[in-house]
């Protein structure tokens, strides 16, 4: 392999590293559910995304290319559709972003928060 | 080089872990758990390539696939306390 | 197929060993304090995590494949659907003194971990269970049943009893549910309705 | 309000995506047990995982439409019956229980031929195990 390549490759591995650290620092800290959401997120797309790119460079066109880029297309199908869920069934069990110290007025739809939870 | 990457996500591991057992409430749970399956799959296949045997993706290939089905039916759980009934129809109320 | 180990490789190696270890004893300290049961189920879902992991870095990947196939959906979905049927959260029944509970647990795991010091040590390839059947299936299996798979081979064919019983209890638990909670007595209507088939329902 | 897509909403969509790749890896693990991780039991419960996806999001009268409980009770059976069945095949060709080797003329295509039909017959009956247990489960009225 080019040194270019596999320079490239580590490159990219070790951002996503960076990246996943900091959305787990971000997981940790954050003040409220709906903004840790947010740090989740950069793990689920740019950690996982460039993480698998630099493993791509390792290993060529091959099965297991082939294997890692199915992986990629259902994490990045799959993880933002259970966050969606996620974030659906907390605003359903009333818990409300925190917004005390924002300037602009939350619009909240009394549809969204007072729907019946029953069926 | 790999052994950086390992100890890299085994940190960030480490720190998801503090989110899921500190809570609060049980959506940062929920969250930590999604976010932890994540990682596992990354370190699968990190590990497979550090031991120069990548035919193990099956199983990350496994967790990328289905992992998502806990979080979906936890999710369901919260909001409408069962899992029998079909997701619901209206504009708002829809998980 | 590499088959010499170095040593970087094995330090690595038993370091995500131990951290994970770590982290599965942190989730059982949790799963133990925490009386939510949701939250538990939910915790039980990284320690199966976790549990697929090591044995992935132990090279049992049969195993770590069942753990991931289980533990990724079904299991959660399971408990959660049980939990709709109880209460979610845990009574704690006080009386039993918990200092002599504490000091009989301490005296039993002392006394187990004094029961390991005599087994041969991890992947000791003179420890006995490597040298009663192992050798042969290792050695001959490619040539008397003829797959890659080691595992699969023994699974189906040198112990094919075994997973036939397997089979069996798997066979069993399902009708026990059928037969215990499966359909219970129907109210009059609800029984037309099924007679007429306008409702698949198995309650 | 547009009436039709309303019903399409996110978890639909992307279930309907995601349930036959699951089912179509169910069946790689199923046949490619031989050569790599996974085998009967494993393909049964992700094949199972897939109608608990689908009733997650369709509910449980319509997964019964797409699967009836007869069928899954018929087919219960049948995985067992079909591992069995390998069994008493190999003592009617003069062998032992679960001989393999005389199944065919050649010692090692009997030996494929068993193990092929005994892990279809696990995971025929770990799938309907686990479809049965969960829709029962599932389906049950808090009272």
């Amino acid at each position: 392999m080019p040194v270019i390549l596999e320079f490239l490759s580590w490159l990219l591995m070790f951002s996503g590293l960076v990246f996943c650290f900091i959305g787990a620092l971000g997981l940790l800290k954050l003040p409220d559910l709906f903004s840790r959401m947010h740090a989740a997120g950069i793990i689920d797309t740019l950690g996982v995304g460039l993480i698998i790119s630099g493993l791509f460079i390792q290993t060529g066109f091959t099965l297991v290319f082939a294997k890692l880029l199915m992986v990629l297309v259902f994490i990045f199908f799959a993880s933002p559709t259970a966050t969606h869920a996620l974030a659906r069934a907390a605003i359903n069990g009333r818990v409300l972003p925190n917004v005390k110290n924002s300037d602009v007025p939350v619009p909240v739809d009394n549809n969204l928060i007072s729907g019946e939870t029953q069926n | 080089m790999y052994e950086i990457l390992i100890i890299g996500i085994l940190l960030t591991m480490g720190l998801v872990l503090i989110r899921a057992v500190i809570g609060p409430s049980v959506f940062d749970r929920i969250l930590a758990v999604n976010v932890f399956g994540t990682l596992t799959v990354i370190l699968i296949c990190v590990h497979g390539f550090f031991t120069g045997r990548p035919d193990f993706l099956d199983l990350a290939l496994v967790y990328a696939l289905i992992s998502f089905i806990g979080t979906i039916a936890v999710s369901k759980y919260v909001a409408f306390s069962d899992v029998k009934n079909p997701i619901r129809h209206d504009f708002f109320g829809d998980i | 197929m590499k088959l010499k180990i170095n040593d970087g490789e094995f330090v690595i190696e038993t370091l995500i060993i131990m951290v994970l270890l770590s982290f599965m004893l942190i989730i059982g300290l949790a799963v133990a304090h925490i009386r939510n049961l949701f939250s538990v189920v939910i915790l039980t879902g990284i320690f199966s995590l976790i549990g697929a992991v090591i044995y992935v870095v132990m090279d049992a990947v049969d195993v770590a494949f069942t753990e991931a196939a289980v533990g990724a959906g079904v299991s959660t979905v399971l408990l959660l659907s049980t939990l709709i049927l109880v209460d979610s959260k845990e009574k704690v029944t006080p009386g039993l003194n918990s200092f002599v509970a504490f000091i009989l647990v301490t005296l039993t795991g002392g006394v187990l971990i004094f029961g390991t010091i005599d087994m041969p040590k991890f992947g000791d390839f003179k420890a006995p269970i490597h040298n009663h059947v192992t050798p042969r299936y290792l050695t001959k299996s490619s040539k008397e049943i003829g797959i890659p798979n080691v595992v699969t081979s023994v699974l189906a064919s040198y112990r094919g009893y075994d997973t036939l019983g397997e089979t069996f209890v798997i066979f069993t638990a399902a009708i026990g549910v059928l037969a215990i909670i499966g359909r219970g007595r129907r109210k009059p209507e609800q029984a037309i309705k099924h007679a007429k088939g306008e409702t698949f329902d198995d309650t | 309000m547009i009436p039709n897509l309303q019903h399409k909403t996110i978890l639909r969509v992307v279930s309907k995506f995601l349930i036959p790749f699951i089912l179509l890896f169910a069946l790689y693990v199923q046949w490619h047990g031989d050569y790599g991780p996974g085998g009967g039991f494993q393909a049964g419960v992700i094949f199972a995982s897939g109608f608990i996806l689908y009733t997650l999001i369709f509910g449980v009268t319509r997964v019964r439409k797409v699967i009836p409980s007869w069928v899954t009770r018929l087919t219960l059976a049948l995985g067992v019956l079909i591992y069995s069945g390998v069994g008493i095949a190999t003592l009617i060709r003069g062998g032992n229980f679960l001989d393999y080797n005389v199944l065919s003329e050649n010692a090692i295509q009997g030996q494929h031929i068993g193990i092929l039909l005994v892990e279809f017959g696990v995971g025929v009956t770990v799938f309907s195990a686990m479809v049965t247990i969960f829709i029962t489960f599932a389906g049950q009225n808090r009272n």
